[in-house]
């Protein structure tokens, strides 16, 4: 491991130093904190890794509309993708946030058997990412700030889920993301599940919960393709790297939001509190940009992902892409 | 139902075969005929008995659709990294250098200027040789050049795709490169242009959930499999029986996913018709 | 299956009953509780055993949303003509001389200005008991001056119907209304207004299929019947068994056409919860 | 019947003698013709009208497939709504038209007993609107102007077709019709039916077709209703008057296309040839006009339809609105 330990400490150092948004006015506060965690876990153990994945799945853990709850008023519901079916995996609305109308989307797991039967665990089918897809519309042409919560362990694989075109959907609705003009703030707080998550998390700035997961494939099913053997699900996700920093050293999210000691759930409110004024910062800076400047920036943004050489055979040892990313504010 | 339902973007879509007992690529797997390579290539590898698709490698592609002598490669140069130092039983570094030696590409996509029927455009080909058409950083940033390619020279942009999904090795990056093809294809639909999506066998997971579910028009080869999710991961997470067509081309465009499927005798036709239908510097356009 | 199959827009969707034995309006339907007005209008006109929502007159319902003393009516002075001269069992202009006198409005539809829970906006109020809250050539004009109204004055259009759908008896002119409301609406998004619409019972047929769907927020009241054809006219055309709840406000909010179901009593704070997230002049917009 | 007579022929000179589009190159050579034919059924009989009605569903009458493939080159056809289903009802596709690349719409009835069941007898589903809304936003996107042939009993009256939105999927196909800024040309060939040709009709320039009928409801539907007897569709077919001369008179349509010597099913390539030229001649028209105009054009034509007096009580005798209709080219 000692190549990588170089490769991701070197990387580490450079990116937390340059970040913007961590130096921002609101969340400038927990900076501190944030770096002790970070030395804390300078480089987590597989173990550390894989207690992040079970911390992004905790039970108790507050979901979407515990949040909506605590920091929204007036807040209503829509339902429906005005075609088909409502989703109730996908949460869309509208409420006031600090005073302004904002719209919201998120994936929504249940609490309870039932409720979880209900939410398909927070698995979406296409009509809840096409209910989300309308809610963008609605927010494009009232100029309303989009927020989107993440927290699915993915899209739902059914047949139905396929027969009505999962695949598109999830395709379409980050289309319509990169076509929005009004500023959009997305946050992992549980699993950020592959293409499920990735659908309504083409923002303007994406965020993640401290102990929230953000991943291509799930630990299990990576394991079960590269090693053979869905019970090598550390070593997966040690392997994947899943977690908040480790994403937020290769570029993929923009800053960590705090939790209370110990995680979200142990305390909900103060959870929704440090999450509150993470969107909120990342909306008052969002709010300067002129919306066709904002899209513009929003697509470079995500241009700019990925680490790839040009020379005909690799030989970089860096883990950074040996083309400079863009410049982002 | 189990609580925790594991879903996989990178599901090999493979048909059902151990490692050990592969048939020969050059036995249709639907009908048993054999046939010699020069054979398979005079018929565009499709079964002179049964019609069987077989999956052509992305040069080979390019030879059946393009202008002889159109063809002008682009971003060659382009190699993955490898940002996560993934190990899994192997280094994922080892991977690549295998696939290339195998395959004498340096990643899962081809891209490059080119005509089809005298009309130019853009080509971006996939192939499933190079680690299961896995779109990891290479094969997103090369979309993306075709998408600025296509745009610069005003030309629609003819994407073939044959894909397992997001390549799981570079994690987290690999499924950015959905939205960073999706805001490409974007891009370039501002800029005027046209994207034709041809769909292969398999066109799967990540790249079916971003640029390849964008295009103006969308076909796909008979008996392509067009899944988010493959049949065997469905079945396994949901014990649903699945059709017997699931996922496949026939009911994809029964479903209304597809504008059509075009054998692949018929696809050169087929794309230098869009094409011209498309192409802004046609007559009266 | 008959060759030629007919499709009414106008198909009275009424409950089942004959002319002759009309129950007493103020007999509930649904469980047969019978009422004083006084008793009814103290509770919205729904009932208190079984919660049946009784229909509302236009200006009774104005009544019960809007802020007392803010509505100031629009447009009152205008009636229908009879463009196509239009003569069934009876001359078209005896049938509505016969509807103003009998529901002492000029038509099916009441706009104005008004506040609701102190947010101002402009409503838009249909009236079943004129000809079935059918829309012609004067319901179109009126929710086009509401729009226009609306966008005029920077404030939301919240529309409450219930409509049998198109007046037949103007011809192809009331069949022209569902464009001229569409185009209207879209002009009032343009202008970045906001429109807020309440589906009563029964909301059917061109009503429907206009400017009701197209509201930012689109909810009915329980029990509504939200039909583009009217189960009688499905029933008979298609010999489909129809489910229990077909067409029903409960039934469109399961295949996710509504955005709630909002009982009589919730109806006010509902609208003006709204109102206040698509007020321009809130704070922080 | 004297006093609608008199109104009527009122109606009609004076309307005829203002129509821009008959006096239109392209259509002009037909205008004698057409004139001859207006004064021979000067003042149709019912029994004349309710010929039309017969000649407008005359099993014989080519469809849009018909014209389809005698007046575009290259055409491809666009299937799916690309999210639950593919409507046969229901045409869209390209192609190119005398040299320029349009979109096409047009419902599609069947020709024997087994395409009509799969057609659906021309009957749309949510679904067809939905297909013919992404093709729609794909002309708009590429700037293909729209041509859309209406001949359909009305929208499908199923269950399913319920359940899937057919009242919201009509109101949002006019909506977004009401948005593009390219050109529309929309003409009825047979049947125009109520809202289910409203769907895809709201166009800059709407034609008819000598013998189509264009109307609110069926005349077999409107006598089951009003005379409560559905043999009575004579009568309703004359009460409602949905031929192509009492809708040119209510100022619904913007001119008549002729067909051939005794209709449009006796000789196909004449009847292509003709409509081929009328909707040629719309589309130069509208090519000169700015795309913000035409829109602008085009929702003042449907807001100025409908008829109706600002008295108190109805005193007006003429079937004219007493509001003068806004002027338009
Ligand atoms: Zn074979
Ligand atoms: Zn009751």
């Amino acid at each position: 491991m000692a190549r990588e330990t170089e490769v991701h400490l070197r990387g580490r150092l450079s990116r937390l130093k340059s970040l913007n948004l961590l130096r921002g006015a609101s969340i400038s506060g927990e900076l501190s904190r944030l770096q002790r965690q970070l030395e804390q876990t300078a480089e987590p153990t597989d173990e550390e890794i894989w207690q992040h994945v079970e911390l992004a799945r905790h039970e108790d853990r507050p979901y979407t509309l515990d949040y909506v709850e605590r920091m929204f008023d007036d807040f209503i519901e829509l339902h429906g993708d005005r075609s088909r079916a409502e989703d109730p995996a996908m949460i869309a609305g509208l409420g006031r946030f600090n005073g302004r109308t904002v719209a919201l989307l998120g994936q929504q797991k249940g609490r309870d058997t039932k409720e979880r039967l209900r939410r398909n665990y927070g698995m979406t089918y296409p009509e809840g990412y096409r209910k989300a897809m309308r809610t963008m519309d609605l927010a494009e042409r009232h100029r309303f700030p989009m927020v989107s919560l993440v927290d699915t362990p993915g899209a739902f694989p059914g047949v139905a889920a396929e027969q009505h075109g999962q695949g598109g959907a999830i395709a379409r609705s980050q289309a319509l993301m990169s076509r929005l003009t009004v500023p959009i703030v997305a946050c992992v707080i549980g699993e950020g599940g592959s293409g499920g998550a990735i659908a309504i998390a083409l923002a303007d700035r994406v965020l993640m919960q401290e102990n929230a997961m953000y991943s291509v494939i799930s630990p299990e099913g990576c394991a079960a393709i590269l090693w053979r053997d869905g019970g090598e699900k550390v070593k997966a996700a040690a392997a994947l790297k899943p977690d908040a920093i480790h994403t937020l050293e290769l570029g993929v999210i923009d800053a960590i939001v705090p939790e209370p000691e110990g995680g979200a759930h142990t305390d909900w409110d103060e959870a929704a509190r440090l999450l509150g004024e993470a969107l909120q910062s990342s909306l008052e800076d969002l709010s300067q940009v002129p919306g066709e400047e904002l899209r513009r920036r929003r697509r470079d943004r995500f241009r700019s992902l990925g680490v790839y050489s040009s020379s005909p055979s690799s030989t970089t040892s860096t883990g950074l892409s040996t083309e400079p990313a863009p410049a982002r504010k | 139902m189990a609580e925790r339902i594991d879903i996989s973007i990178e599901h090999r879509n493979l048909p059902e075969q151990s490692a050990n007992e592969k048939p020969h690529p050059n036995t249709c797997p639907d009908c048993g005929s054999h046939y010699r390579d020069d054979e398979l290539a005079a018929k565009l590898w499709v079964c002179p008995h049964c019609n069987h698709h077989f999956r052509v490698r992305a040069k080979e592609r390019i030879r059946q659709l393009a202008d002889e002598g159109t063809f002008v490669e682009e971003a060659a140069d382009l190699r993955s990294e490898d940002p996560l130092a993934f190990f899994d039983m192997r280094p994922y570094t080892e991977r690549l250098v295998e696939a290339e030696q195998e395959t004498g590409q340096g990643d899962a996509m081809v891209i490059g200027a080119a005509a089809i029927e005298r009309v130019p455009c853009e080509l971006a080909v996939m192939d499933f040789a190079f680690m299961g058409g896995s779109m990891g950083s290479v094969v997103g940033e090369k979309l993306v050049r075709a998408c600025e390619s296509a745009a610069a020279r005003g030309v629609p942009l003819v994407s073939v795709t044959s894909s397992g999904g997001a390549r799981m090795q570079e994690g987290i990056l690999s499924l950015m490169q959905l939205p960073k093809t999706v805001c490409a294809v974007e891009d370039l639909k501002d800029a005027g242009g046209a994207m034709i999506s041809v769909m292969a066998h398999p066109t799967t997971a990540g790249v079916l959930a971003s640029f390849a579910s964008l295009g103006d028009v969308i076909v796909a080869e008979p008996g392509a499999l067009l899944a988010f999710t493959g049949p065997r991961v469905v079945q396994q997470t949901t014990r649903e029986k699945l059709p017997d067509d699931f996922g496949l081309a026939e009911s994809n465009v029964r479903f209304g996913h597809l504008d059509a499927i075009v054998g692949r005798r018929d696809l050169r036709p087929y794309v230098g018709r869009v094409l011209r239908l498309f192409s802004r510097n046609g007559p009266g356009n």
